[in-house]
């Protein structure tokens, strides 16, 4: 132990902040000894006053690069990680993996690129309905979550995704999404509605009219 | 060999086309909904969807639910709601707009449909590499073992959304249920008041009314007054078939009085 | 992802053992994974053929000397601790995780569906009596606080969430939280719907039960 007493961290913070080096050293622990990522606020708050994690976050991530454990970042929150490219040697300790369904994969997806999503336009996408235990299951496993109600007639809730599922996916934020650019660049992402507003799949009131198309 | 003759010629394309379509129809399962069909009889055409035929890709549909109707397959609704759909939407790409029409040209339509499937198809695809990604757990690990330094336990209590959710919902659900059950708060059981007259009915030697036997806490609530009126007066009723009260009434809606026979 | 191919790495060690950076790598990623100390035989058996761990565990604990982490040995196994003076930084790390009891849970949903809502409201809707341990409980947590008094008899006291709890929940209003219907489209219902539909979640009348059964 280099502090004589409890009091020292303290009193020091009294005077001086901690050495840009003590500070990194500070936050490697804190992130080392955490499985989930910290979200700076955290780590100002754990740290002694006077401490920026933000610059010792840029110099601690440079130190890492290129080895076996990587500083990432996950939404406003910082983790270490296992370098991708070493996956193979700890496969050791993977857990069991639930297959999800290709109705979940692709939901998923939509909430992702489409974020905030209702579910009515989830369907309009896939063109068939969501089912409730897609939305269950993707909810467990904390992938997506409630949105803000959209402002529109009947508010209806949308989906987002968590932070958990950029964790999950290595991605630092939304716009980290494969291919998010080109899909919006090619208006893939808008929200366009069927000219005239004559929509097969969820017009409730499809199934007379179509009665009357087919009568002919 | 003559040359076959165009009845031949044509049951055999028939045949392979019927063959295509027993193939896409065995698979009929493996589709979720009419839009992810047409995607795949859209991959037929072999071109970019935005130049894809609308009007081809019609016909492809409307052939494959009349051979799935042929064939007796039963087609979920949606199906059909696209074909009806589709079959209106040919017949508006065929014919010339009327003059002064309303609402959506056809080609409006038709280029709606098409990026229906090129969004659809993007998202399959987006889909795809997401999960292609190095995923945690899998590819990337965190940290095996959350560090435990000091001895000073801090109780947190933790409750996410969907808890709370669930918690309500089952409240709620609750609530929906009860008419389904018999709700006992308010019910008083011709067996109760049975064993409770038998233990008064010593006391009874002159007349008295009936409703002066209520169970304290029963005579105010006219929900509870009711259900114990009636189990007492159900009770006595027992009670005078076996010799044990005679009752006596007044009048019409006059207080009904008991009163206890000796032996 | 850095690997060209799945075989890359075996190819490889049919030939030649990876560098010693790479197995420094390699042992930092899995002593960092691992749920526990890893012995040398362990490492042995993890890395590619040809590896030396013991020579890795050597560079790697002398790049780790003086930083926020330490290479230790527990035993005859290896592990990264946090250096011993930042303990203090960690003591967050073993704040026990423990779930709210169904009775607070559902104390608190009805409050945030229901808010401003007094305690007799409260044990209307759940059914039960409401102990003063539970509200005591999501008082201190800070996510119910009490509200303005009811001008009606007595004058109760009502509870309201905190901005505490919205913060906590993710959520910008309570608005934002989904009704029944929205709740059961997602499968987070179990119970089927009763045909004559069910209560809106901001039907603010008492379950009347069977009264109507009984009324004249």
């Amino acid at each position: 132990m280099t502090e004589g007493s409890a009091t020292d961290p303290i009193e020091r913070s009294l005077f001086e902040a901690p050495t840009p080096g003590e500070q990194e050293r500070m936050v490697e622990a804190v992130l080392f000894a955490s499985a989930e990522p910290v979200t700076l606020a955290e780590l100002v708050a754990r740290l002694p006053q006077g401490c920026d994690p933000a610059e010792a976050l840029v110099t601690l991530r440079r130190r890492f690069e290129g080895r076996g454990v990587q500083l990432v970042k996950v939404g406003d929150a910082y983790a270490f990680r296992t370098a991708p490219d070493l996956g193979h040697l700890m496969r050791k300790e993977t857990t069991e993996h639930r297959k999800l369904s290709r109705a979940a994969i692709e939901t998923l997806a939509i909430v992702a690129y489409h974020q905030p999503v209702t579910r009515a336009e989830i369907e309009e996408i896939r063109g068939v309905a969501v089912s409730r235990g897609t939305v269950d299951q993707l909810m467990e496993l904390d992938w997506i979550r409630f949105g803000r109600r959209r402002m529109t007639p009947g508010r209806p809730v949308t989906f987002v995704v968590t932070d958990h599922f950029l964790d999950h996916f290595g991605l630092e934020t939304t716009r980290d999404l494969p291919g998010l650019k080109e899909l919006r660049a090619a208006g893939l992402l808008d929200n366009r509605p069927l000219p005239g507003g004559f929509l097969p799949p969820d017009d409730d009131e499809a199934p007379t009219g179509q009665s009357e198309l087919f009568e002919d | 060999m003559p040359d076959p003759d165009p009845w031949d010629q044509s049951d055999r394309l028939a045949t392979s086309d019927r063959q295509a379509a027993e193939a896409l129809i065995i698979d009929v399962d493996g589709f979720e909904g009419p839009l992810d069909l047409l995607l795949s009889l859209s991959r037929t055409q072999k071109v970019d969807l935005r130049k894809i035929s609308v009007l081809q890709l019609a016909e492809q549909y409307l052939k494959f639910v009349s051979e799935a109707q042929e064939l007796r397959i039963e087609l979920a609704a949606d199906y059909l709601v696209m074909a009806a759909w589709l079959a209106y939407l040919k017949s508006r790409l065929l014919l010339p707009p009327e003059p002064g029409e309303d609402g959506p040209s056809a080609s409006d339509l038709a280029a709606h449909l098409a990026f229906q499937l090129e969004r659809l198809a993007a998202m399959r695809e987006a889909a795809a590499r997401l999960m292609a990604r190095d995923q945690l757990h899998r590819d990337i690990f965190p940290r095996g073992v959350p560090e435990d330094v000091t001895h000073r336990r801090d109780i947190r209590y933790d409750a996410s959304l969907l808890d709370l959710m669930r918690a309500y919902a089952r409240i709620r659900t609750r609530d929906d249920f009860r008419p389904f059950v018999m709700d006992r708060d308010h019910v008083y059981t011709m067996e109760q008041a049975l064993e409770r007259m038998r233990a008064l009915i010593g006391y009874v030697g002159n007349w008295a009314e009936l409703t002066s036997f209520l169970p304290e806490g029963w005579a105010v609530n006219p929900q509870r007054r009711r259900s114990a009126t009636a189990a007492h007066f159900a009770a006595v009723l027992e009670m005078a078939k076996r010799g044990q009260v005679s009752i006596r009434q007044d009048g019409l809606f006059a207080p009904v009085q008991i009163r206890r026979i000796d032996p």
